[in-house]
């Protein structure tokens, strides 16, 4: 019996306790009519040796080589230490802290992730952390109507160049309480949001205005104009960042001339895996005076019996377990253990780590975006400055080359024409700092190869 | 371990605290590249990041970890949260180097071994919840109950009934059942519960109707108790043209025992990071598929895993144009669905129905211990499932010994509180889970420890009222916690 | 400047405080002819991100399918749990548990450890190991002229059925100290060594005898009868033991009329990876009377200053940081993080899991020896009984066959003709329980076909 | 996490008496296949192995593990260890599982990797070190002691010089030295050392001759200071005909500053899991790799890499007839060599040179604190090297506070304990060495506790002696231990 410790001895023992024969004794408020067959399309059970020659078997059938696919999940090193510790038992095992006196590790670990999440975000306070980036742009929409008092429409202006399955999931979670969601087109050549685009909402009721920075297309907005705009038009602005961009980009709390009013994203470049999309963990920040409107869990320091410092829950009035259908949000168990591995890559990076990874991810985008342009087929499709993804366009239809690509153990990039018929063939590549000018060659080399071939057949 | 000089310091200082300007993790430094960013967008402050050696963040975060309470150190009866044994096989295979570097957007042939995983969990989780359909995206038990009821919104709509805005809701149920239903627009209609822990059935009749879009309930409850009436439930919300809703967070009760579809349910989620063993990781990540029964078939979140013979791929849009659509930027906890996968491969079938037994004999055995050494079930007349209330309602009045108390000193004796004050509707209520991963000796060690400090309570009350006292630190101040807002570091003026 | 943490400041705050001006004069003392210059021939430092991905691409280029080689190293499942708990901080970096108070995780680990080992091999004590099983015999031989008082000749009887690295191990350390190892021949057929091969020895002043179970081949050795002759004749006897077939198999402390005086071998199949060649872990039990002359670290449990049961190195007077030159042997670190792996390893398998690992690797050799002597130019060598080892006989050289397995990606087996030329062309093969009957199946077919192959050649 | 109920109970109890018979962790259970064992050889009673889940084991050894001190949780000051940070990312990339499952006999087409690593190691090693040969096999510094003591015999006898039976140590030696003389079958001859720890050229004089095989020295010393002379005794012995050890347990004082090659040493072992940083894992695995000049290079142990062309193979006998042949069943502590490996990559040529820079910074501002702060070093007019060694000889006589006092009481501080009453010579000596990788911060902290408890000492002498207090256990009755030996768990009668 797999993970049960009970000898025959026990089992006798404890029945005799309870005053019963046997066990189905205990499960006679069930209805019999209820009562479960086997359970046929369940396999017996395997042992972990027999189970681990299985899973290795398939990770080994999934294996990769280079991986130049950005679009909302980036590889970057993660030093050995993150994953040492957070998988030890006691953070990997525990509970959500609710017994602060038994969880001062989690609670302290948190503590220290709000204060680094809000200092990159320029901004006073952070949550505990949301499931992921996209929920988190979900979340801070429904925030933002009840924050902003003033405002009826429960009306979102979202741009076009933002990650197209943020916006949809956003759509999906915020739909329930009828916010609605209005498109902003970006500039086709430029591929930034122009203020101008905003101008047939001017003087108009709107709740709050989403800005990514930077967009889906790796280009630099002009925050600073599109948040000023925003605050000018009684909207609060809500930010969408990569957070690694933020040891190099000015932060939220700076755009413009009050800043943003709350910031989103996904902290998963912060020493969590790619994993097949998760788990990753969406982070929050936002003014001191949204504080209560704001879901998630947070860690507040106080001090116990003698005086001495702790870490507790706090503003818990906010949350499901206390204010339940009038809470902030539903969200119960949330990122926990990615928000632990993101806060030690952060100590360990340190401001210079980081910088240095933002520089460094962005000067190999660069790189490769002239390789690649260098290629016949091949064109940058947008201007404009980056951070570490662009979008180039390609002669052909960009899935038969990546499928050839991917014969070639190389994940070329994301397949944006769907998302953007608009702009055509284009695929979108990021290289981060574990990209080497040879990986970049390399790229250059096979997606040459590749579209002979595609151009071939 | 504290320094004996300095008795008020903290347990550990902050990483800031430790942090001097210039240091920093050098074998961790990529290359220094130059990157142009435009002046305008440049950031002209550094961020407050911990400038700290790598020894440093591997002493204070191992040193911060031992301060805590696990399930790899501790016995944890936390009732409503399965706290069993998390395998550490789980962890390693789901940690396979390849699984980990695979992108989410990456080709579908790099990733059949992955998707082979999803596609089986899915038919796996099926069979257990006598379900027709599953989708692994939600990130937790509360996104898997609004799956759920956005998909009955949904149905409704689907089939013009757009009057039904109401979810009923039992008083007992968990705080994420009325949030959920708010946050997807709906009313919620609380019905109580009666005396023994049952739905009150006159009450449910009353409020049913043209409104009701569904219900959504625990079975067995967040009382610790079968809902004996569930066939009667059933009838009466589907016969006023409203949906079932099943909280799957209680599976572990009755796992291979009952399944939520042969009870009426039309819709679950079920929390793998309880009855399925991922570990919890100090608040999340979960995962919280839903499965839903014929109806709801099309609305399933996307996206879900397809065959096509050999193949497995994404199915998306394009494939559930009725779908509610996408809860998560990629397809949700990948690496908690592996460790779930490698979890129930490990169980199998026969070990699926042993956990449900081994579960409810443990809380059954630790429930008459219980009794037999005095303390108060809130339901005496009722059989435990895997989890049962015990109330301190005769210790808070004759003692002044709260629940509270009692979960604070059980710390000192090397045990985890049971979830307090949830229900709320029991008084001075202790919600026990031992889960089936608990020796009889845990369960007898704990009952003595509950003994103890029943004794206590009665010769020493204020020595219990003080604890914690071997613990980092002692009972915290909440209410200042709140009230000064002391939420991110600031460096000592 | 890798895992150096001082900031500038630091550096000139210490060398104020020291009153230096910089830290070369705290070189001062050494004296200028001796300073070394750059060092050219290490290369520049690496980042861990840089590091990771070399070590990544070698060991992928070490990768095999399927192992079927023992001849001292065995593949045995390793439950994730073990080395998740030996690589945890508090066990991986503590130093030699000499502060006792500060250490109670590791002696009382040893403690357990000692326990186990001792019972498994039907001994009264064991030390906290030694560093692999050769060097163990090796030390076992010096500790047999110590403790044997009465024999002057410093002479062990060394079965020529012992693997060949362990009897090459025992002349390096051992002949130090002039002890001199005689071969006894064994039976070529059964491949035992016969009680009649020690005739020659008979009444002469013999220290120790040596007895391998199973000995190199895999074939069991008649125990009984070789233990009494050593006893018989005056001679202590050592035992070197495959600690998995203890499981099943009559403890040394057992064998004949008086068991076993000593007991060595590798611990390496209790949790320990094959990892080319090491760290394993070397055991040693003996009688409660030899204990003094055991080298080695003991931990024994005590009480502390209220009376509180806990643990601590003792006899450490057998040691050489007390005793020096007279030490039992200057044995100093051993292989405590192994000793921890290989404890873990036992909770867990428990005396169930060890008895089934046991069986089933004996019962997967027997199915490999069927499946292999089925094929054309394939014998069994060695007749008798045998544990998960076995000696097969080719029809022609064995290394070019080996080769051929190896661009299929199966290691062989051990090539024994070199050691034993007097076998003609054998090769010892091992199956344990990580093998299925298709991974036997597997070997089968590619050994076939590797024969083929080398046939037409 | 003590129970209150049970003061005296155990820390932890033995995984002997959590066992229950009939348990099992199931999933680790290979599959029962029968096996036909002959009577005669069969084991009669199943051996004395707990029968525990798999849950009981992981929190039996989590919990036991946090009752160590350890790098990753404390400061370690221990002198002659070299207690610095273990970098994760060696043992990461050491883990590799490829590397891991690499049989040590497998074909070498299937271990290039693995070789590249091992060439580049000893080349490495041989660079630091001056040398013109290594051999990596040595499992411990006590082994590469034995392969250097036995490549001099092996180098006199070779030459027919068979009256060279004498090795010489200084008396501040390390244990190991003259029990590794010993058991190399020569005769230990222990020369003095001077008041300023420099060793005594007068007696080495007297003593070298033509019995002399050759002198074991650790520069600097195991008092901690550079021996100045060492030109001298190298002129001296070589003149004698006998040869130069190197013990380099203390190379982290010098990497990088001076070679041994070049100060005259003719063969040295190096502890790698010293210097290069491969844990200490609560007493080992070492790696104690030899290196030699020309003329020993003959004789070094087997197996060692070779090179031809783009191959890497073993060479052995064969190659390397005059060996002094194996020390281990296969090559030494692979895994170890693996990441000190590692290591020697990511610190890279220049951090090698600031590894023995800071180590002795740390050492000097250590000494200079406890200086100004009124303790006496036993070597006042000295530089300290990478360790220095302080002497409680005064605390001793005139508060009764011993050196081993000090360091239980730094226990309850958080601080591990110097090396206490070793070297002998000096008494009530604390050797203390704290590493490169240690803040300023934690230097200044460590020597505030031994301010404190200097205090302690004079103001409350009984509370000293009876340190530790906030550990598992107390200070623990080692002659009890001796005298009633109980060194394995028996069943309570
Ligand atoms: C009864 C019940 N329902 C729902 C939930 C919500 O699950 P989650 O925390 O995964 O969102 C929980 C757990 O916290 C629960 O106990
Ligand atoms: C000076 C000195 N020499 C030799 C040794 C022996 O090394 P090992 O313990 O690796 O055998 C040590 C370490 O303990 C030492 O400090």
């Amino acid at each position: 019996m797999a993970f049960i410790p009970h000898t025959d001895d026990d089992v006798r023992a404890m029945l005799a306790v309870i005053g019963v024969d046997d066990v189905d004794a205990l499960f006679d408020e069930i209805p019999a009519s209820l009562r479960a067959g086997a359970l046929t399309r369940i396999p017996p059970a395997a042992s972990e040796m027999e189970i681990g020659r299985l899973m290795s078997a398939r990770a080994a059938a999934d294996s990769c080589e280079l991986n130049f696919i950005g679009a909302g999940a980036y590889e970057h090193h993660i030093p050995a230490a993150v994953w040492a510790i957070t998988t030890r038992g006691e953070i990997y095992s525990a509970y959500t802290p609710y017994q602060a006196e038994a969880s001062q590790g989690t609670l302290q670990t948190i503590y220290e992730f709000q204060t680094m999440i809000a200092s990159l975000t320029g901004m006073a306070v952070s949550n505990a952390s949301m499931y992921d980036g996209a929920s988190a742009l979900a979340e801070a929409s429904l925030m933002a109507v009840r924050a902003h008092r003033r405002s009826k429409s429960a009306r979102i202006l979202m741009p076009r160049a933002v990650n197209p399955t943020y916006r949809k999931c956003a759509r999906v979670i915020a739909g329930g309480q009828n916010l609605s969601f209005e498109e902003v087109p970006f500039d086709a050549a430029a591929g930034q949001t122009p203020v101008a685009a905003l101008a047939r909402f001017d003087g108009q009721d709107v709740t709050a205005l989403v800005i990514q920075q930077p967009n889906f297309f790796g280009v630099l907005e002009d925050v600073d104009a599109l948040t000023d705009w925003g605050h000018r038009n009684g909207a609060l602005v809500i930010a969408v960042v990569n957070p690694t961009s933020l040891a190099i980009l000015k932060p939220p709390g700076e755009w413009g001339e009050k800043g943003v009013d709350i910031v989103v994203g996904d902290a998963q470049p912060f020493g969590v895996p790619l994993s097949s999309g998760g788990p990753y963990v969406g982070f929050m920040t936002t003014r001191m005076e949204h504080v209560r409107q704001m879901p998630g869990r947070i860690v507040g320091r106080t001090v116990d019996l003698d005086g001495r410092p702790g870490y507790t829950l706090t503003l818990q009035a906010r949350e499901q377990h206390i204010r339940r259908s009038k809470a902030t949000s539903n969200i119960c168990t949330n990122q926990g253990l990615l928000m632990t591995a993101a806060t030690i890559y952060l100590a360990i990076m340190g401001p210079q780590g980081l910088e240095r990874t933002a520089s460094a991810s962005m000067a190999r985008t660069a790189e490769l975006v002239a390789a690649l342009g260098r290629l016949k087929g091949v064109e940058l499709a947008l201007g404009g400055a980056r951070f570490h993804e662009a979008l180039i366009r390609l002669d052909r239809p960009v899935g038969p080359v990546l499928e050839e690509l991917a014969r070639r153990r190389i994940a070329g990039g994301f397949d944006a024409s769907a998302d953007y018929p608009e702009l055509g063939n284009v695929l979108l590549v990021c290289a981060t700092e574990t990209k080497t000018s040879e990986d970049i060659a390399a790229y250059a080399a096979a997606l040459g190869e590749s579209l002979r071939v595609s151009r071939a057949a | 371990m504290n320094s004996p000089a300095s008795a008020l310091a903290p347990a550990e200082a902050t990483i800031f605290d430790q942090s001097r300007h210039g240091r920093h993790a050098a074998a961790q430094l990529p290359p220094a590249l130059g990157a142009e960013v435009p002046a305008a967008l440049r950031r002209r402050t550094p961020p407050l990041l911990p400038e700290v050696s790598e020894l440093q963040a591997v002493r204070h975060f191992t040193r911060l970890s031992q301060m805590n309470f696990s399930i790899d150190t501790q016995f944890y009866p936390l009732g409503s949260c399965t706290m069993k044994y998390n395998p550490r096989g789980c962890n390693q295979y789901a940690m396979l180097p390849e699984f980990l570097a695979r992108h989410p957007l990456g080709p579908e042939s790099q990733g059949q071994g992955f998707l082979a995983c999803m596609y089986e969990l899915q038919e796996m989780l099926k069979e257990v919840s006598g379900m027709q359909g599953m989708a692994l995206s939600p990130m937790a038990g509360a996104q898997g109950e609004f799956a759920g009821v956005a998909m009955i919104r949904a149905y409704h709509r689907g089939r013009g009934d757009l009057a039904r805005d109401e979810i009923i809701v039992p008083e007992a149920a968990h705080g994420t059942n009325p949030a959920t239903a708010a946050m997807c627009g709906m009313k919620v209609v609380e019905i109580p519960v009666d005396a023994q822990g049952d739905c009150d059935l006159a009450a449910l009749a009353r409020v049913v109707g043209p409104a009701t879009a569904g219900i959504m309930l625990t079975n067995p409850s967040t009382l610790g108790v079968f809902e004996r009436t569930i066939a009667s439930i059933a009838g009466l919300v589907h016969d006023a043209g409203g949906l079932l809703y099943y909280d799957g967070a209680n599976l572990n009760a009755i796992l291979g025992k009952v399944r939520p579809g042969d009870m009426g349910f039309d819709v679950i989620h079920m929390n793998l990071h309880k009855t399925f063993s991922t570990p919890h990781g100090g608040g999340g990540p979960g995962a919280g598929a839903v499965g839903v029964g014929v109806r709801l078939l099309p609305f399933l979140p996307i996206p879900v895993v397809g065959r096509d013979g050999e193949r497995f791929r994404w199915l998306d849009e394009r494939d559930l144009p009725q779908s509610i659509g996408r809860l998560s930027a990629f397809m949700g906890n990948a690496g908690v669905l592996l460790r779930a996968y490698i979890y129930m491969r490990m169980i199998g079938r026969d070990g699926m129905q042993r956990i449900g037994e081994f579960a409810t004999l443990n809380a059954n055995y630790l429930l008459a211990r219980f009794r037999q050494a005095g303390f108060d079930p809130a339901y005496p007349q009722r059989r435990a499932t895997h989890e049962f209330i015990l109330t301190m309602k005769r210790e808070a009045r004759e003692q002044g010994a709260t629940a509270m108390d009692f979960a604070k000193r059980l710390l000192d004796f090397g045990y985890h509180a049971p979830t307090t004050y949830f229900p709320l509707l029991v008084p001075e209520c202790l919600l026990i889970e031992p889960t089936e991963t608990e020796t009889k000796e845990a369960l007898d060690g704990f009952v003595e420890a509950m003994v103890a400090i029943a004794r206590e309570a009665a010769e020493d009350p204020a020595r219990l009222k003080g604890a914690p006292y071997t613990l980092p630190v002692r009972r915290l101040d909440d209410v200042r916690a709140a009230k000064h807002l002391d939420l991110t570091w600031t460096p000592a003026p």
